[in-house]
């Protein structure tokens, strides 16, 4: 066993220091018949290189990024990773540590959670950013239980606009705690309707996407006029975080907590996880918030440096009463997004996230151009919109696939009412010829 | 006494050199630098304010640094020149099983089909990664006796939530309505949160005189409003719960079940299995028992495991495999009509379920038994060694880790608290401290299976020569650490005046 | 003055922090254990014995050590935290060209379509880096001026020894009997070395009182009996060699040839190209001028570019295009009649190939000369902020790297190679030193254009620093470096007694 | 551009204080009519998004031991590579220093370097090895040169069965020197033959290789008496260190230089480099070894340390009357060596090189059995061997292919004596059922 240092030798010499006659003794306290009488029935231990060869054909049985023409998007994107992010976030010391728990020996996780943190705030336009939640899915969910907690209401108001997904994990979080749901339908442009008739004084919070799951940009001043009229918090989440680079900050709108899915930042895709989810709020809200937060502080000599901070909100000394559950979450997935924003910086992520919009208007623009396809949504999109095609939405899809295009994702689920439709993302990665192609196969025209 | 520095290098693990200095992003940013260049565009630029109003567009991204290449490289690279890291040395934080991450696992997630896989694409696309999950629920199952295992958890204390939401689910699908769950007064903090997320009052169990919960205890407790009990095998004190079959018994006998709390799980791999003995629903650390690096705080995964009674009630998705009839492969399988819902935005933390597969695979039975093994060799050598210097509140033979005390310094005004601070002088991550709460001034050992009986021993001699100092030269310990870049940062200040993002002025003091 | 360690906090580049201390793996080293498991065999195992004499073979591998996977992976951790790197910090070592490597150039190299390509499949299998290798040759014909460039030396000298051989069979070629080439004194070792290796005796050529070689100088030595000439262009001073042309032009009205190490091609890069400069042949290292790593030396790569003149002594195989006629794609091609032959025994270090192509790619024309331009700026920065302080032996504008001397310390008895260690301790590896040795206590200084202006002035700082310290407390300086975990090895000692290898009982002493 | 941080405001600030006007005057030691007065003719730069499709796109094109089952060896060997490997030599303190001339700084390179020396003496049963050469090919050639300084001759008695590569690069770096080489011819085994009647006063050193490049291995305890009986040196080479794992060490049978290739030993093939030439030799001999040689000594506190060390060799020092002209030499290549040997180690190695052996036995006994195919040579082999094939050589690669075999080398252009026939390699990476179907394709039955 190559992971297992010891040698019978070894073996021998210790249980002589305990005074155990044998490794059997060890587990006395183990009572005789509830021990295993029978090795574990899996597969014999097999070396690397077999191992290896044995995922390498699992993995080989995907189609993923690489291997296609991506246009799926709904929540998890496939942009470009810089080389730099897992030469960096591969470090051992980065990957092999655990949660900052002694600042002497973790300032360089200390230090980067704290550059989050403060890019964060930036991008979200809030005051104070966690060090992360899971995913965009229970960031939501936590953000939800947080307006409880300072509403001290147990009513949601949730945008139909809001990923599936995060829809159901939302429910799953809220039924233990008896939050109840109410959900606002989708206006005919895509955009969310009507949510002011479903805000009422027992609302402690209101749900936006932006952008919405079909892509269209919500009014979120509105939402938050909404949500203010009836002293409900809005809360803002997103499962593209490079929107935020395109368009005006939440706080700036007028949202009380940001949160969403950050996987866009230099996270791979890997299957859905695992991904990034953030939280943000108002200064005043700071007690109330769910997550790791790292902290300013001087040490004994008076110089800079960095601790979890806050901790009495959290699990390990609040226990019962503390404002969430969490303990471990992505400390890593963090790193790789820091690297990625302080690679692409102030400059690039804007550009980024103008170019990607600019590659969904000239696909758009095509659709339009294009016989037999229909863009059914009017509003505006970022870099994902919804795409009527001829017949069968499988049937486009199987053609897309024939000419190695993986075209987006099938509505029916979700939006049967729009009629055969696909949901289609184009990000940086998208090039021009393959956009021309996919418009051509969706029309049901050869590649 | 000699002098500190000797003492520290008579041990041999450390010694002290150059470090560098590294500012704020922020502070090394200059206008105009840039880290990362974008692909030529390829189609006609478009000014978003055409079809958006132009004030909801962003118009800067002001409190982003900007960077070149180089500068961000060297930034982060001097960055995790001040982590400690298993890579480096013996990370003996108990109940955190900082075992070996083996570089396989890293290799084998990475694969370009595994790390660029979409979670909508068409299953007839994934088959390769489905098969992985069924193979690796498989394996947790028999592993830990459970029936069943939905591997969406993205941690442990998620699991804890899925898991006591299954037993929430489970009580209401049957009509009764119970409020209450008894947590031992050992239990990690994520026990009781996790219960009070699901509408829970936490009803503590004390521990007995032996560190163990006992029937009586449980008995007491155990009213009709109680849904189940949250226990910790083996506990945080690393012990065996012995009188766990019973008090599972007595738990199921009033209706309740038992939730297993699976943190511990590598001191029982191929010894005993948690569904042996009375527990329904259990989670995995798959970043602790299996391997997965912790990455400074995550990502992790924590698959939940439950008995038939409870399967009814499992997540959504789960993956199953096709029958003969249906054909051949995988697909996800919805098909869980008292489901308690979706937990994960996605399928979990996949990325982590590759990497523990992969360990799985590389140990096998055989292996996994060693672990257990050699982990609990381990943590009773450390005891044996440690036992006549340090205090040990429930002396008696551990299991994966054991927990010592400060009492013994108490004259010396010695503290757990500078005995790891100290320790780090010595070259070594200081251990859990303080946890679990039942023993004052807690330190809490888990060695675990990847550690030499040369490191142990090396390790043993720093805290002996801890234990000498906090007599002979109590001061010493208690201004420690002395070898690191930063020594004992002011945390109170810190919560008092939160300082929690950089800005371009932050306010003085 | 101040305390030595606030000098060095004052600069704010480096501190002290804890470090690890490790032992060589045959210490660490215990019998049975392993670090590597090996695929079951599914074939007969088979006795060696049975069809080779038992004494031919090897019954035991003793002297090789025994350790875990976790320990191996450990020992090697802690090794690399001993050294220095790129990414760690500025390493002006002048005539390394110790640029930024991108991440990028690794990432392409372990692509398995070229990291696990062998040398001898067939063409039709190996187009892909066929093409990438008959594009680099071109790119680096156009960047040099030159004709033709074989990729096949393995690093500089060898490209040197591949270009004399090509002088060197260039005249006998043509019937002529040279035994004599012209390296002027400010030349790199490796170049009367390899002059040496093709059996020609070497000619020293002076430098002027300004640093440049003249035409008088080469003139006078440029005898019938002289093959040519070794030029470093920007010499090892970082000076253009303004009479270069002329230079050449006396060398070949004479029939010898001018040989250019291209080691400072940085400085020229888009700006000027040794084509065009009368040089005929010269290497290209492309772990300098093309950011491919030093790797704690070596691999690198060193391409030679030559003239058409020289075309047909190119070692063997080259890549080549297939004439539309033949059809597409790349061959190998051995057609070079006069051929000086093999000098790799594959291709060339490929590896090293794809990442220079992959430089070469991201920089394009513009990115290019602006190495060279900030390169350059970098250099004449560091002079003009040190000049005052720093004896600067010929001081006139520089191209690339600037050469300082100790010479104003000679008073306080404080040495470039004082200056070089006290470096260290403000967290800067020291320059290159005492090269060229025309220079008397040289400190050779090559910042490259990867360093940013605040990282210069940093560096700065810290050398006007220590030029204070040597005054005030040269003692201080003599002594270090004092911040790192070894200080001042005993290299007489190393040399006297050789101890060149581990061995289970070293002899004491 | 990323990798260059000057901002204009930068560059002015810093012409300012060179006091040049322009950037153009910082080149105006370039006269005016030698500076290139275009943009060089490259293609334009490309972003890292684009850079990396590019170079995805050509590494597809080329087949791999990734791609096929991997028969093809004569040199360059496809052996598993552990992970651990790549994630240490990855690291940026390994990867982007330079030479350790500054010890206080390089004692990481240092120390492994000498553990790299150490382990070599080891397994080449010789006293002292240096730091790295080239490659196998050059570091023979270095061989020979050594050999001619030690014994102040020039005539080098070559073995036929050495890999013609080497036998190449040998001649040209021989040429320069006027070393004359005669080669001694294969006998009917595929051994050398007649080597004794090659050897003479005149004679610096016989230079064999173990295995010869047909597989044969030889008698070098044979060639170490031809050797001394004239008073030459014997260098025994290898294109495959793994043999010494499986054979007695050279050292131990009378050869006074071991030298060759050690990059299977955990360093990848691409396509040829770069490799790892090594060379060890007595202790007697130190003083004219080529190469780096690393030291141990102690610090100015007496603690253990490393030091390059015996530079008045090398070519830094000692210039045209170096024993070498090399400078940059194959450091991390040594590294990962360094790495393997650790992580194989004792018991591990000598596994390998048996289990190696143990897959060409069970081709080989399955060739014999196969009507068609023939083993010409007698000799015993280690893991690589000669097969008679029925038709072309040619042919028989290509019925691999199709069946996605790399079958080997097409011996035709060096020992069409032989008749068609392959040179064909088996490591651990061969798996059985390969094996069979690489021996029925090459029988001409279908796989
Ligand atoms: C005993 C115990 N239970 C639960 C947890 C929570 O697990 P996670 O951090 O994976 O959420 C931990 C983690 O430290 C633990 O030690
Ligand atoms: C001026 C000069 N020439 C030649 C060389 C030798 O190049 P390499 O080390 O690549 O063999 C060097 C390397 O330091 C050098 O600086």
């Amino acid at each position: 066993m190559r992971f297992i240092p010891h040698t019978d030798e070894d073996v021998a010499t210790m249980l002589e220091a305990i005074g155990a006659p044998s490794l059997e003794a060890l587990f006395a306290c183990v009572p005789e018949k509830l021990r295993l009488d029978r090795p574990l029935a899996l597969p014999a231990a097999a070396s690397e290189q077999e191992v290896l060869a044995e995922l390498r054909a699992l993995a080989e049985r995907n189609a993923h990024a690489g291997s296609h023409a991506w246009f799926l998007g709904a929540g998890t994107y496939a942009h470009f990773v810089p080389s730099a992010i897992d030469a960096l976030a591969s470090r051992a010391e980065f990957a092999t540590s655990y949660t900052p728990y002694q600042p002497e020996v973790s300032q360089g996780t200390l230090q980067a959670i704290f550059e989050w943190q403060s890019m964060m705030c930036a991008l979200t336009g809030l005051e104070v950013s966690n060090a992360s939640l899971y995913d965009g899915a229970s960031a939501t969910a936590e953000a939800a239980l947080m307006a409880m907690r300072l509403t001290r209401r147990s009513k949601v108001v949730l945008s139909g606009g809001v990923h599936p997904h995060t829809r159901e994990v939302l429910r799953t979080y809220l039924d233990g705690l008896g939050g109840e749901i109410s959900t606002a339908p989708r206006g005919a442009d895509g955009r969310t309707a009507g949510l002011v008739g479903c805000v009422d004084d027992a609302t402690a919070c209101v749900i936006l996407q932006q952008p919405a799951f079909l892509g269209a940009i919500e009014d979120v001043a509105a939402a938050a006029r909404a949500a203010r009229a009836h002293g409900a918090v809005l809360v803002v989440t997103t499962s593209e975080a490079l929107s935020l680079a395109f368009l005006r900050s939440p706080g700036a709108l007028g949202a009380d907590i940001a949160c969403g899915e950050a996987q866009s930042f230099g996270v791979p895709m890997s299957f859905g996880g695992p991904h990034l989810g953030f939280l943000a709020a108002r200064g005043a809200h700071v007690r109330q918030m769910p997550g790791r937060l790292v902290g300013q502080t001087v040490d004994a000599r008076g110089r800079r440096g960095f601790v979890l901070t806050l901790s009495t909100r959290e699990q390990h000394i609040r226990r019962e009463r503390a404002t969430s559950n969490i303990c471990t979450n992505q400390g890593l997935c963090l790193l790789r997004a820091t690297i990625y924003l302080a690679l692409l910086g102030r400059r690039g992520l804007r550009e980024l996230a103008r170019l990607n919009h600019a590659k969904a208007e000239y696909a758009k623009s095509l659709v339009r151009r294009t016989p037999g396809l229909a863009l059914p949504l009017a509003a505006p999109t970022f870099h994902e919109f919804v795409v009527g095609v001829p017949g069968p939405a499988e049937a486009a899809l199987a053609r897309a696939l024939d000419a190695g295009l993986v075209a987006g994702l099938d509505l029916a689920p979700h939006a049967p009412e729009l009629g055969p439709a696909l949901l289609v993302c184009t990000t940086e990665l998208a090039r021009r010829e393959d956009i021309d192609r996919l418009v051509r196969v969706l029309a049901g025209r050869s590649a | 006494m000699s002098d500190p520095r000797e003492r520290v290098q008579a041990v041999g693990n450390a010694t002290t050199s150059l470090a560098f200095e590294e500012a704020l992003l922020f502070e090394r940013s200059r206008p105009g630098r840039r880290g990362a260049d974008l692909p030529a565009p390829d189609v006609p630029d478009v000014d978003p304010a055409a079809s958006l109003p132009a004030d909801w567009l962003r118009d800067d991204l002001e409190g982003l640094p900007e960077l070149s290449e180089p500068e961000v490289v060297r930034h982060f690279t001097r960055l995790s020149t001040w982590n400690y890291a298993v890579d480096l040395g013996l990370y003996p934080l108990g109940s955190c099983t900082m075992k070996y991450n083996p570089k396989l696992n890293e290799a084998a997630a990475q694969l370009p089909g595994f790390a660029l896989g979409h979670p909508l694409q068409p299953v007839a696309l994934s088959q390769g990664i489905l098969q992985l999950m069924y193979e690796l629920e498989r394996h947790l199952a028999e592993i830990s006796g459970m029936d069943r295992v939905t591997l969406q958890p993205a941690a442990g204390a998620q699991g804890e939530l899925a898991g006591i939401m299954m037993i929430r689910a489970y009580h209401e699908h049957r009509g009764e309505r119970r409020d209450k769950i008894l947590i031992p007064d050992s239990a990690h903090g994520t026990n009781p949160a996790s219960a009070a997320l699901n509408g829970y009052h936490t009803i503590p169990v004390p521990s007995g005189p032996d560190g163990l919960i006992h029937p009586a205890a449980v008995a007491e407790r155990m009213t009709p409003d109680v849904a189940g009990l949250m226990v910790t095998n083996p506990n945080t004190l690393g012990l065996f719960e012995e009188h766990l079959v019973e008090i599972a018994e007595i738990v199921h006998s009033r209706g309740g079940l038992v939730y297993g709390d699976g943190a511990n799980l590598n001191a029982l791999l191929g010894v005993a299995r948690p569904g042996d003995l009375g527990i329904d629903v259990m989670h995995f650390n798959l970043h602790k028992t299996f391997s997965t690096p912790h990455g400074g705080g995550g990502p992790g995964a924590g698959p939940v495991g439950v008995k038939n009674l409870l399967a009814p009630h499992l997540p959504v998705p789960m993956v199953r495999k096709l029958e003969a009839a249906e054909g051949q492969g995988f697909v996800l399988d919805y098909e869980f009509p008292h489901s308690i819902g979706r937990l994960h935005g996605n399928l979990g933390n996949v990325g982590m379920l590759v990497r523990a597969f992969a360990y799985v695979r590389s140990l096998g039975p055989d292996g996994l038994r060693r672990c257990a093994e050699m982990a609990v060799l381990n943590a009773n050598y450390v005891r044996a060694r440690l036992r006549r210097s340090y205090a040990v509140p429930y002396d008696r033979p551990v299991m994966h880790e054991c927990v010592l005390s400060d009492r013994s310094f108490e004259g010396a005004g010695v503290t757990t608290l500078d005995v790891a601070k100290r320790l780090i002088d010595y070259g070594y991550h200081p251990p859990t401290v303080y946890f679990p709460l039942i023993v004052p001034g807690a330190l809490m050992i888990e060695p675990t299976e990847s550690e030499s009986l040369e490191g142990l021993d090396r390790f043993c001699e720093a805290l002996l020569a801890i234990a000498e100092e906090a007599r002979e030269d109590p001061e010493h310990v208690k201004g420690a650490p002395h070898s690191t870049r930063l020594s004992r940062l002011d945390e109170t200040r810190a919560a008092r005046k939160p300082v929690l993002r950089w800005q371009p002025d932050p306010d003085p003091s």
